[in-house]
């Protein structure tokens, strides 16, 4: 009898457990979220909010509640950890100077594993039970895509921190993007090509949102500047093993392989490539990231991207003073900088974020849309953002950096160095 | 088979209290729990026709994912392309997964576990690789695809609660009929396929044939389910039906406990609910459900209601005492 | 360019076979089916990663800790759950639903203690890479080939010709019968779960240094590996590495001359059309008929 | 009343790699007898019975039941003909009722099709009220009704033999094939069984079993065909059968050749 009672104690236990998941996650209203974040952020998390906003000036009345949804599990942890980080430490300094136009700033955050169904869930769900007032959106497009319509219905502002240009197409006028959108930033580097008379282009893309998004804005760009695309390949996400794909783009003489990738994949096929005998110059969709540097090594040499700002090993590498006092600020904070850029694309979108609501006072999400399209010359780690264009992108206009000698420089200081006749070379170009 | 000397009054009771549960939720400030349970019904049939394919006739399948996938992109495509009402093309895309799956379990029928396990994986990622890149992105490949909800007589169930009561409807419908099958000469085949294909065999059981029909029965509700989840949702993408799905189907199977009409039920509500209440958990929820997954597996080997129904057995057993039992 | 391709198929297929060689050994011992393989692939990269870089330990010493520890991991699996499972006389397929628990609890568990950042092994051969017939090949894939022919080679011979060997296949035929002559199975399946793992950690720590350590380095590989062996013969150890390269050749083939889109279907599809013809594989192994 | 075959077997070879499991054997058997297959362990007669009822497709000769070919139909094709069998080691549906097992095994005789179980039509409900009785009756036949709803693991091994046989009888067959049905019976259970077998003659089932209790066949059976090495060594009544000096040097030990 005793091994019966054991087993019905375990069903009526795991039974009464979901049971009450379902309800304390469910029915958790506004005052039990500061509870739940406290319990929810990393260990690194420093001292009570509550203390740290009594020495500051006290935001006075009612709390502005910011939802951000990030892939924290599954292949893209990554960049949705930096970014959560980067959230959290923009809210704790906002509260430490009276919030937003003197509310509390409260963000809660959830994981979309990167997966559309998840983000669509969440969207109902921050909407109807948590009441987000704003959302700083998923770095993967196609969770921005999903959810991007429930918020726009909501008239909720929402801050996408994907780098592709689909959802900012969908003619929503509550999304908004702080960050790259790379059909603004790829024609520079299809000038750039034109520049250095480039006539062959590879092209090696993910199968993800973004991913195919920039392979078919460069291959349009090129058809306009007469540029064969030789070959364009594709793998599958979890593929570590690209020797069949390289192998083809190197027999289709390319004079530049375009990459169009996301996360661990970048340094896999800058070795694969480099192995496989194609030394030229590299073009990638977004940010060659600082631990790709790392683990690719020399075989990094010769990766340019435009890109409005990078990520950094050592603080003092970076001579952006803004991007500094930010960096010191994260390092403070978790104990190590962030990896990822999804950290200022999403620290920015809170800076812009604020800046709205101070420019409306007030949260409201009709004000904050509209004042959102008069903002010009918002100070962010990318620069001076302007929205005034009316198409809810802050950034316009983006610089080329190179890695040369495993290290981040600009496109003008390496030009005429002796890693750049040799890259040029490899390519055919002179 | 359970006796179906309920009592009435208890099923009354379960009646009224389902159909007035979107009122409560939303007395309560808890719609999202209407949402929860729109997702709980169109799981609870995908898993009561994995349930009919594995629980009964004992043909495992890892890539019911594939068929949730064709109920859902078959149904999006054909409103978007033909332009067909989407209870049609929910119908046809139901029937278009059932016969998919009726293709693949022919050759399928003379695999064993193992051997059919993996070739449900492999078929799940071939149709996964032609979601994401189809010829001429005919299915929105990594974009996905917008669809409109459901609209029934000119009433359109874009509404959470309306959406509640359609999948109420559909989820009694399929179990009713899932119940016809299950206590009718079919439902035998199968259990004894499940028991002892050989002795079945000799006993005029047709096996491939009952076979074929569990796993297109099975795709037909999982093929419904996805048609669901593409008009309550309005978005499909890829990543939605990968082999995680597949596993969340098994899993959901397992844990309510196989080879009843209510163990998949409780199974479904039950790794539903857990999902979602861990969601606070954030980078841990995972960690968290793979280990409570783990604990329940080796405490309840049978499935939460599989062991309730081992252990209220025993109990009648001992209650009654006296009834002669077999020698 | 074929060269190329046929010579990196080589060295993927290789990584399959070793991958298929721990799912054909548990198959083949103990009759089941382990879904973990890939992530202990994972868990050994990052193990491998910890001995080699952190603390500093030569390559080889990295390399044995690294499977030794992987080793006790399948041994403690195999003992708390997969052995208390089996004594409840459970249906196989909550044994699968087990491993798939531990996969999820792996992976995270990997995500919590070495976090998501992406991670690099030094060099570890002084010449970084070796020019076979004119095809830069690098030092370590080919360490990676020797190594799974080595553990083909060792584990056929325990296998079949050490007592222990024909021990685990007495208890994979019939635990019944070869309890009744003395055979102790719950070591021998606790050994093969554990020689599975310890293999898979090998893998791990071979791949480290070609493709970088990150979360999900061995989820794929996982899979290719487990269809690798069904391809091979399931149960037969030569046919986990020629199945394993076959695909390896197959996929690296197809991704150079037909569509690099299709790539993964192509393998899926060679697989399916394996199972329905042949699915006892090129071997034609039946270590287990149902 | 005119003696019609019923069974006609005529030179059945089958090989296992080299090895003649059935060596060009021809079997004659009539209607309404019980006839009995003996011969020595290892003689081939399992492997004889299991190419009648079709798990094994023999490599040449012919199997003609009721004038009908066949031999390498599939077994529940050669159930549907009307050849029903019980198995050497039981092979009950163990998780199911007692009644459903007997259920199962008139599978062949229910007309419904999939939407009419589907639907649980009238057809439908009639036809399972009707077999439902009929199991009762069978069961009823053999002393096993009351444990009906019982699950049939749960039954003794004299029972479930029992239930074997009634599983076989539920698909009205014209022959019943019994593989071994006395093996591990004592001596009173054998005397019902010959009892049994007679009534199940009654219901006008032609009997074939395959036995090596020779004391049991020789008295149950009407006509013997014995079987050594795969080959066919004799064949007749029990008394010519026992007086056959084949048959009794091949029983002890005394080979020719």
């Amino acid at each position: 009898m005793k091994r019966d009672m054991k087993r019905f104690l375990a069903a009526t236990m795991s039974l009464a457990m979901a049971a009450a998941l379902t309800a304390c996650s469910g029915g958790n209203t506004a005052e039990t979220t500061a509870a739940q974040t406290a319990a929810a952020s990393e260990a690194g998390d420093t001292a009570k909010e509550g203390e740290t906003a009594q020495e500051a000036v006290a935001p006075e009345g009612g709390e502005f509640i910011i939802g951000c949804p990030q892939p924290l599990t599954g292949t893209n942890a990554q960049p949705g950890e930096c970014a959560l980080n980067a959230v959290k430490l923009a809210e704790k300094q906002f509260n430490e100077q009276g919030g937003i136009n003197g509310k509390k700033v409260v963000v809660l955050s959830y994981d979309d594993q990167g997966l559309p169904e998840e983000a669509v869930k969440l969207a109902t769900r921050m909407l109807q039970v948590d009441k987000c007032e704003a959302i700083i959106g998923s770095c993967i497009s196609s969770c921005v895509l999903s959810s991007g319509k429930i918020y726009n219905d909501s008239k909720i502002p929402t801050f996408g921190t994907g780098t592709s240009p689909t959802w900012m197409q969908q003619g929503w006028d509550y999304v908004f993007r702080a960050c790259q959108n790379n059909d603004f930033a790829l024609p520079l580097v299809v000038n750039k090509w034109k520049e250095l008379g480039v006539a062959r282009v590879a092209t090696f893309a993910g199968q993800d949102d973004a991913a195919v998004a920039g392979v078919n804005t460069i291959a349009q760009l090129c058809k306009e500047a007469g540029i064969e695309i030789t070959t364009s390949e594709s793998y599958a996400e979890g593929n570590t093993d690209f020797s069949g794909q390289v192998a083809k783009i190197i027999s289709s003489d390319p004079q530049v392989v375009f990459i169009s990738t996301f996360g661990p994949t970048q340094p896999l096929i800058a070795k694969q490539l480099r192995q496989f005998g194609f030394n030229g110059l590299c073009f990638t969709k977004d940010l060659y990231q600082v631990d790709a540097l790392q683990v690719a090594g020399a075989a990094s040499n010769g990766m340019a991207f435009a890109y409005p700002y990078l990520t950094y090993s050592s603080i003092d590498e970076c001579d952006d003073p803004f991007i500094k006092d930010f960096l010191t600020a994260y390092e403070a904070e978790y104990g190590v900088l962030p990896v990822s850029d999804c950290a200022y694309r999403a620290y920015d979108s809170m800076l812009v974020l604020k800046a709205a609501a101070e420019a409306a006072g007030s949260t409201d999400g009709e004000a904050i849309a509209q004042a959102m399209n008069t903002l010009s010359g918002i100070q962010t780690l990318a620069g001076m953002q302007d929205f005034t264009q009316g198409d809810g992108e802050g950034l316009h206009e983006f610089n080329i950096f190179v890695i040369d000698d495993e290290k981040y420089t600009t496109w003008d200081k390496w030009d005429g160095t002796e890693g750049y006749q040799a890259v040029m070379e490899a390519s055919g170009l002179n | 088979m359970e006796k179906n000397k309920k009592l009435p009054v208890a099923k009354i009771a379960l009646c009224m209290v389902l159909l007035a549960l979107p009122f409560l939720f939303t007395a309560v400030g808890f719609q999202y729990g209407v949402l929860v349970c729109c997702f709980a019904f169109l799981y609870i049939i995908a898993v009561s026709g994995l349930d009919i394919d594995f629980g009964y006739c004992g043909q495992i399948s890892m890539g019911h994912a594939a068929f949730f996938a064709i109920g859902a992109y078959g149904s999006v495509m054909l409103h978007q392309y033909f332009h067909i009402p989407i209870i049609f093309t929910m119908v046809i895309a139901t029937v278009l997964a059932a016969a998919v799956g009726a293709v693949i379990a022919y050759p399928a029928s003379k695999l064993v576990f193992h051997f059919l396990s993996l070739a449900t994986i492999a078929f799940g990622e071939i149709v996964y690789s032609l979601l994401l890149n189809s010829p001429k992105g005919v299915t929105g490949n990594a974009v996905g695809m917008f669809t409109d909800s459901i609209n029934l007589l000119g009433f359109s169930l874009s509404s959470n609660e309306s959406f509640y009561y359609f999948g109420l409807a559909c989820t009694a419908i399929f179990l009713m009929a899932k119940w016809l099958m299950v206590n009718s000469k079919v439902g035998r085949a199968w259990v004894a396929i499940r028991e002892n294909p050989h002795a079945a065999g000799g006993m005029g059981i047709n096996v491939t044939k009952y076979k074929v029909m569990a796993f297109a029965v099975s795709a037909f509700y999982t093929g419904f389910a996805g048609a669901m989840y593409a008009h309550l949702v309005r978005y499909i993408g890829p990543d939605t039906f990968t082999q995680k799905q597949s596993v969340m189907f098994v899993t959901m199977m397992l844990f309510g406990g196989t080879g009843s009409i209510l163990g998949p039920i409780v199974g479904a509500v039950l790794v539903f609910s857990i999902t979602e209440g861990l969601r606070m958990f954030e980078q841990y929820q995972m960690l968290i459900y793979g280990a409570l997954l783990l604990v329940v597996i080796v405490a309840l080997p049978g499935g939460v209601y599989g062991e309730m129904k081992k252990l209220a057995g025993k109990l009648l057993q001992k209650g009654k005492g006296g009834e002669k039992s077999a020698a | 360019m074929l060269l190329q391709i046929l010579v990196s198929g080589f060295v993927l297929g290789c990584v399959y076979g070793l991958i298929a060689l721990g799912y054909s050994l548990i198959y083949k011992s103990s009759g089941l089916m382990n879904f973990v393989q890939g992530d202990v692939l994972t868990l050994g990269a990052f193990l491998g990663y910890t001995f080699y870089s952190l603390l500093g330990l030569p390559y080889w010493l990295s390399l044995i800790c690294t499977v030794l520890t992987a080793f006790v991991f399948g041994l403690f699996m195999e003992k708390f759950v997969i052995r208390k499972l089996l004594r409840k006389s459970v249906l196989a397929i909550y044994i699968v639903l087990a491993t798939i628990a531990i996969q999820y609890i792996l992976q995270n568990a990997i995500q919590a203690i070495w976090s998501t950042k992406m991670l690099n092994y030094p060099q570890i051969f002084p010449v970084p890479s070796v020019s076979v017939a004119g095809i830069m090949v690098q030092s370590e894939s080919i360490f990676c080939i020797v190594m799974s022919f080595v553990c083909m080679a060792g584990l056929q011979f325990f296998m079949k010709y050490t007592r222990f060997g024909t021990a685990m296949r007495a208890a994979a035929m019939d635990a019944k019968a070869a309890q009744a002559c003395g055979i102790n199975t719950s070591l021998s399946t606790g050994i093969s779960w554990g020689i599975a793992a310890g293999m898979a950690a090998l893998a791990g720590i071979l791949l480290g240094p070609i493709y970088g350590v990150f979360i999900m380095l061995g989820s794929t590989i996982g899979r290719k590996g487990f269809a690798g062996a069904i391809m091979g013969g399931y149960g037969n150890m030569y046919g986990a590495i020629v199945g394993g390269i076959l695909l390896g050749l197959v996929e690296t083939l197809v991704a150079g001359y037909l569509s690099s889109t299709y790539k993964d279907m192509i393998a899926y599809a060679l697989l399916l059309l394996f199972l329905f013809v042949k699915p006892t594989g090129i071997f034609n192994e039946r270590a287990i008929t149902e | 009343m005119v003696k019609r075959v019923l069974l006609e077997i005529d030179n059945l070879c089958l090989s296992f790699g080299g090895l003649k499991a059935t060596n060009d054997v021809t079997m004659h058997m009539e209607q309404k007898k019980i006839n009995g297959i003996i011969g020595p362990n290892g003689a081939g007669k399992t492997t004889f019975f299991n190419q009648i009822s079709g798990v094994y497709k023999p490599d040449s000769g012919s199997i003609v039941f009721d004038g009908k070919r066949i031999d390498g139909l599939k077994p529940f094709q050669i159930n549907e003909a009307g050849i029903a069998r019980t198995y050497q080691v039981i092979n009950l549906f163990k998780k199911m009722s007692v009644i459903e097992n007997v259920m199962v095994g008139m599978h062949p005789r229910l007309k419904a099709n999939f939407f009419d179980s589907l639907l649980h039509n009238k057809k439908q409900k009639e036809e399972e009220a009707k077999a439902r009785e009929k199991a009762l009756d069978l069961l009823d036949f053999v002393g096993l009704k009351e444990y009906a709803y019982a699950q049939a693991g749960a039954l003794s091994y004299g029972q479930q033999r029992l239930l074997e046989i009634v599983r076989g009888l539920a698909s009205d067959p014209k022959l019943i094939l019994l593989d071994e049905p006395a093996a591990g019976m004592n001596s009173t259970e054998k005397v019902e069984l010959n009892v049994l077998l007679r009534q199940i003659l009654e219901r006008g089932v032609t009997i074939l079993i395959v036995e090596h209790d020779m004391k049991l066949m020789m008295d149950i059976s009407d006509r013997i065909f014995v079987l050594n090495y795969g080959k066919k060594l004799a064949e007749g009544t029990p008394a010519e059968v026992q007086k056959n000096p084949e048959v009794i040097a091949a029983y002890l030990g005394g080979d020719e050749e």
